[in-house]
């Protein structure tokens, strides 16, 4: 399984703070086009959105990033702490 | 999430609780004696931002990645500026106008490397760290913040 | 010489009396809303100077023409970079190693102002304050700290 | 009349912290050369001192500055706080 995350504006827009997937993406680019199927919220969110930011298992990631099971994928807007 | 007694990155704090400046410039300083500078960065709540008054600000963070970043941009700061010791607290939650958001303190042997080092870690943790403020204004309307363009060209200004 | 109660330069204070961090960032925020950093050094005595060991720090300095340096350095800061406010306090008399001897807090909306104001107050109290270092070694010897050639580079930095 | 001041080594050197002595020069120049005749400390303290700082009534000044009755003329070390 894969641990996917929400966070901040994504996971208001989404509707959902984290999910369970099944581990069956190669790329961080594979989950996000599956995820994108889902609507076009999710589409405007994931895929059309410039700003998106990726970690996989606490480590800034890109679509291009390799996954497996146990990983934890997180899907963000841009930082704005401090 | 408050402060773990028993952390494990020691130097770094995300926690909701207020903290104190002296306390934590103490705590900072205490078993070195070979210090002769102590610099440290307090950012806090303005009651204004792009324009609107501000009444809360909340902050969000990813448990877990927070901690990591902060403690490579920590140690990226050891390794640059020959720092004697380093710490980072990042309060989380709600906070209101004036309150410290965070704080940055590092000691070293002389000021220009305490003066780099805190400042390269400012920049680093507002374009790396993950937080995420969301304002509330005067009305009750409330609205995530955004990226400042500002701060990825002042991190840019430390690549090597 | 100690704190005057009613001086003639209210952000600047040469006194014998040790300084508490909080309390003078706290002092120095006051009033003030639109304050986002605020940025702190702390100068202290170090136990090793020119590879000796240091028992005793004494500060002397010129009253009156100490004063007047430092609100000139303080207000070209504020001309420089903005700030909301700033507060120096430095030392004289005798410390011991790991006491504080000096500090300088300047407050502004945005940090980067914060950090290069404060770097720039220290830069120049170094080298245009009139202070004098005298150190005790642990035999009892007494010497002058001589004046860093280090200290004028870092100063000229900032020439516009 | 002039108020003269020594700070740091100079005080020590020289054996005195403060004197006052009449307004008969145009310049620090000339008062120098003056209190160079006292003797050699004084020679080597005040004329043959690449260090040697001056301030005239607190503000930083150089041999050519002109002093006048009432004047106060420092003599010091570089600067070494902070």
């Amino acid at each position: 399984m894969l641990n996917v995350l929400y966070f901040a504006s994504f996971r208001e827009i989404l509707g959902q703070a984290q999910e369970q997937l099944p581990a069956d993406y190669q790329t961080v680019d594979c989950l996000l086009k599956d995820l994108a199927a889902r609507g076009e919220t999710w589409q405007q969110a994931l895929l059309h959105n410039q700003n998106l930011q990726i970690a996989v298992n606490h480590d800034v990631a890109n679509r291009q990033t390799a996954i497996k099971a146990g990983d934890e994928v997180a899907f963000f807007p841009p930082v704005t702490g401090g | 999430m408050t402060h773990n007694p028993e952390p494990m990155f020691p130097h770094i704090c995300i926690q909701e609780e207020d903290f104190d400046l002296s306390t934590e410039a103490a705590k900072l300083r205490e078993g070195h004696k070979d210090i002769g500078a102590v610099v440290t960065f307090v950012g806090t709540v303005r009651d204004i931002n792009e324009g609107d008054e501000v009444s809360i600000l909340e902050l969000e963070h990813y448990p877990g990645m927070t901690e990591k970043a902060l403690e490579k941009i920590r140690l990226e700061a050891h390794d640059r500026w020959h720092l004697e010791a380093s710490h980072i607290i990042h309060r989380i939650g709600k906070m209101y106008p004036c309150d410290q958001i965070v704080m940055v303190a590092v000691a070293s042997r002389h000021r220009e490397n305490a003066f780099h080092a805190a400042h390269f870690i400012m920049d680093y943790l507002k374009t790396n760290a993950p937080f995420w403020k969301k304002e509330t204004l005067p009305d009750g309307a409330e609205r995530w913040v955004d990226a400042r363009v500002s701060d990825k060209e002042a991190e840019s200004r430390w690549a090597k």
